[in-house]
């Protein structure tokens, strides 16, 4: 009589398989040719300029923690959720303790401002009207006003 | 306002030495060519002041570059020659330098406006006028180590280039 | 490394029955490179949407020269340009193949005579499998070269060398 | 196997610092990007060289000259004017017949020919249905850009259309070498009067619905809205033109401020962006701009078809072209991408001494690095699509 473990052990044996198989068969298949220009990394068909071993910001580490945390959380409430009935009240009150730890932690998160994305500061261009010393030149007068440009705008 | 007016407020504003200088071109200096299109002649290296004199003054505020190229007269000397419009005043003017084959020199008006940048780029990429005073003087159309200024009248394409077979 | 990659002097039923299998598999699946040049890639892209649609063959566009199978070089290859297709070739894993479409890629097309910056023919620097002529060709010729590629893609084999 | 970072000769780093909540700075260094001429979103080869800060743009280097085919060079071999046409439409593939009637306007001028009204009638219904054809490749793409692939699929099933037209009355669908210095190639099929009100009853609900699908989409327009903004005095320092120009709320149109043809005859209003949705200038306002220049199309290929004179299309085309000695002339035109100039220089033979071919993309996208600094990676994406580019007038 196989146990309910044994039946998900031959699922999880299966899946295994299946993907061995499909793996085993593109391996035996498929053409092998390495050269050094093929491997070469790819940059839109230019040469690599520059490289990516540099010291990026933090916020991704940061955000990739975070991320993990809440993530471990999540992996503990699912088996609590299935059979939260039989603890009745103490054990709801327990997992409420253990949450709230948590979002004490994800507000101090918040309030630090590490959840805060860089947000784009467009710098919008304008020219340098350069005023010219009045001696040699009027000085610069031509500013653009609308209604010398736009007459005729309904 | 008609060219020949521009021409007599340039002339009185920068006085003989600018516009005067007579350089051998096809037809000495100011307001020549054929009725199709009028232009002014100005000095290779006293460009940028009259530029910004054309764009800023308030009756001219010619604003608008329109094109500027190169032009190879096959006679030893090269040119570059402006369309200038103004959108307020809605008038339109053309300016030429020229510089010797040898020594092409041009002073550069991408300060005046940003246009001129790429344009002047292409200019030297492709006639090998040095345009003294630009920011970024790179080629723009063919790749750095092309040998020889294209549009020129006498230029030959290059046998090979990294191996590859350039003529037919 | 392939195992069974060109390990076999004469075929047999065997090698020839999996020859078909995977013949087939590529030649109703080749993805496409998403990547055209000039006026051919504007029919080329008026080829991939509804009215020719060549979905139907199978040809999805791919961003990156590693998951592709076929690279249409679509339109007038610049000598600039030359080395960025030899490297994006170079990039592209095995059974690749390349469709040259439009005259400019095959020859140099109108720029054959003056074009002192243009590669008179892409063959000069990639091996090309289909030519496809036009100045730029219909999108029903660049339907008809796909298909003259995949009458070539279903006669190759493991047996014998690679040309 | 890397080398070092090549940066490129004006630029200047500026690092980014983080405060960390200790005080201490911590230094991050910007890494160099290549948009490479291979990549899904420069609409053809061009390469913009990034220098990225996580995912703000410091500065955007473009690389062009991917698709230079030396036609400037072609036209001074060419040994006749008429032979220059074909070249003239490689060059802008998207809008092939505002480039002829381009060159061919500024030869006219230069040989002063006078062409007949019903030329000019059908240069400008079909110069009008290729902006339309011209602009639905634009919108298409754009959508593909900003990540919705549909628009893509019912711009081009409404390009084909347009395509038909053309097929009928000259042969091509995409470079058509139809009108020629003094006239046209060939006249209008019967059908094709018919085919076109069809074609306009059939357009016109559909630029609406392509509107409804992406214009007023409320994720397109967060993406557009505040992106890529062109101040009126920088697009006009940039002589930009076209719907980009137009864009930033500046009326200027060469079809009514530089007039030529017959557009004074016929009714219709250039579009300006007025920033309803964000600032005016965006990179919505020129997509806006766009999508109402094509229903000013429409409403002009209607009264043309109108009044469309009958007479022989082929009357002054001349037999030998030969301009008097050092004409020189520079004609400019409303391309559907913009300010399409030619300036020629004759010598007195058959063949041009120069042309320059003043293309609109060219200049457009010269100012792209203004508009791109500060923005995300996914902005510039957007930034460079309302541009509207076409390399092979960038590179001519």
């Amino acid at each position: 009589m196989i146990s309910e473990f044994g039946k998900a052990f031959i699922f999880i044996l299966i899946g295994a398989i299946f993907v061995a198989l499909g793996l085993l068969g593109a391996w035996i298949f498929r053409p092998h040719r390495p050269y050094p220009e093929k491997n070469a990394t790819y940059e839109c068909g230019e040469e690599p300029v520059g490289n990516a071993w540099i010291r990026l910001n933090v916020r991704f580490y940061v955000t990739a923690l975070i991320y993990l945390i809440f993530d471990v959380e999540v992996a503990f409430l699912f088996p609590w959720a299935l059979i939260y009935r039989q603890f009745g009240l103490l054990g709801f009150l327990e997992m409420a303790v253990f949450l709230f730890i948590l979002i004490v932690g994800y507000a101090y998160v918040w309030v630090k401002g590490d959840l805060s994305w860089d947000k784009p500061k467009p710098q919008i261009p304008a020219i340098n009207r350069t005023i010219i010393t009045a001696g040699r030149m009027t000085v610069a007068s031509a500013i653009l006003n609308d209604d010398d440009i736009n007459e005729g705008v309904e | 306002m008609t060219t020949q007016e521009i021409f007599n407020v340039l002339k009185n504003k920068f006085g003989d030495a600018l516009i005067e200088e007579k350089i051998s071109a096809a037809s000495g200096f100011a307001i020549v060519g054929n009725a199709m299109q009028e232009w002014i002649s100005i000095a290779p290296d006293k460009m940028k002041d009259i530029c910004f004199f054309l764009r800023d003054d308030s009756e001219m505020q010619f604003d608008y570059l329109s094109c500027l190229s190169g032009v190879d007269y096959n006679n030893g000397t090269l040119g570059i020659v402006y369309h200038l419009t103004s959108m307020v005043h809605k008038h339109k003017i053309v300016l030429k330098t020229f510089c010797k084959k040898e020594n092409p020199h041009v002073q550069s008006v991408s300060d005046v406006w940003g246009t001129a940048n790429w344009h002047e780029r292409e200019v030297f990429d492709l006639f090998g006028i040095i345009i003294d005073g630009h920011p970024d003087l790179r080629r723009i159309l063919l790749p750095d180590d092309w040998e020889g200024n294209p549009l020129r009248k006498d230029y030959k394409v290059q046998e090979f280039y990294h191996g590859m077979k350039v003529p037919y | 490394m392939g195992l069974l990659d060109q390990r076999f002097e004469n075929g047999n039923v065997f090698i020839t029955k999996l020859d078909d299998l995977l013949n087939w598999a590529r030649l109703s699946s080749l993805y496409q490179m998403q990547f055209g040049l000039a006026c051919c890639a504007i029919e080329m892209m008026a080829a991939s949407a509804s009215n020719f649609d060549i979905m139907r063959f199978g040809i999805i566009p791919r961003a990156t020269p590693r998951q592709v199978d076929v690279m249409f070089v679509a339109g007038t290859v610049t000598i600039k340009m030359a080395s960025r297709i030899k490297r994006l070739y170079d990039q592209m894993p095995e059974p690749r193949y390349i469709i040259s479409m439009g005259s400019c890629s095959n020859c140099g097309g109108p720029y054959w005579e003056h074009g002192y910056h243009v590669l008179k023919g892409v063959d000069r620097v990639i091996p090309v499998d289909v030519y496809i002529p036009g100045c730029p060709p219909r999108p029903e010729a660049l339907l008809e070269g796909i298909m003259k590629l995949q009458e070539k893609v279903r006669k190759e084999s493991m047996v014998k060398k690679r040309a | 196997m890397l080398q070092p970072p090549t940066l490129p000769t004006n630029y200047t780093v500026k690092p980014g610092h983080i405060k960390t909540s200790t005080g201490k700075t911590i230094r991050t260094e910007e890494m160099i990007i290549n948009m490479g001429p291979q990549h899904p979103s420069t609409h053809g080869v061009l390469r913009l060289e990034i220098v990225v800060d996580g995912e703000i743009i410091v500065d955007c280097i473009p690389h062009i000259g991917y698709l230079h085919r030396c036609f400037e060079k072609h036209c001074e071999q060419m040994t006749n004017y008429q032979q220059v046409i074909p070249y003239a439409d490689r060059m802008d593939y998207c809008s092939a017949m505002t480039n002829e009637w381009a060159f061919a306007l500024a030869a006219e001028r230069l040989l002063k020919i006078e062409v007949p009204e019903r030329v000019e009638y059908i240069r400008v219904i079909m110069a009008e249905l290729q902006r339309i054809a011209s602009h639905l490749i634009a919108v298409g793409t754009y959508g593909i850009d900003s990540g919705a692939f549909t628009p893509f699929l019912y711009t081009f099933i409404d390009r084909e259309k347009i395509l038909d037209l053309f097929e009928i009355t000259c042969g091509a669908r995409l470079l058509y070498n139809y009108i020629w210095i003094g006239g046209l190639s060939h006249d209008l099929p019967p059908n094709f009067i018919g085919q076109a009100k069809e074609f306009i009853k059939y357009f016109r609900p559909r630029i609406k619905m392509l509107n409804d699908l992406l214009t007023y989409n409320e994720i397109f327009v967060k993406r557009t809205a505040n992106v890529g903004v062109l101040p009126k005095d920088v697009a006009i320092n940039y002589a930009v033109s076209g719907p980009q120009l137009r864009g930033s709320g500046v009326n200027w149109d060469l079809r009514r401020d530089d007039p030529y043809s017959i557009y004074h005859k016929l009714d219709w209003q250039p579009q300006i962006g007025k920033g309803e949705v964000g600032t005016v200038g965006d990179c919505w306002d020129r997509h806006i701009v766009r999508m109402r220049e094509m229903e000013q199309s429409l409403h002009i290929i209607d009264q043309a078809l109108d009044e469309l004179p009958a007479g022989n299309v082929k009357a002054a085309i001349p037999k030998r072209i030969r301009p008097e000695k050092n004409a020189e002339i520079y004609v400019r035109t409303e391309a559907s991408r913009g300010e399409l100039g030619y300036y020629i220089i004759s010598d007195g033979t058959s063949s041009p001494f120069r042309v320059k071919a003043r293309g609109p993309a060219f200049v457009n996208l010269s100012v792209l690095p203004e508009i791109a600094r500060g923005g995300l990676i996914a902005d510039l994406v957007l930034t460079a699509g309302s541009i509207d580019i076409v390399l092979g007038e960038v590179d001519r």
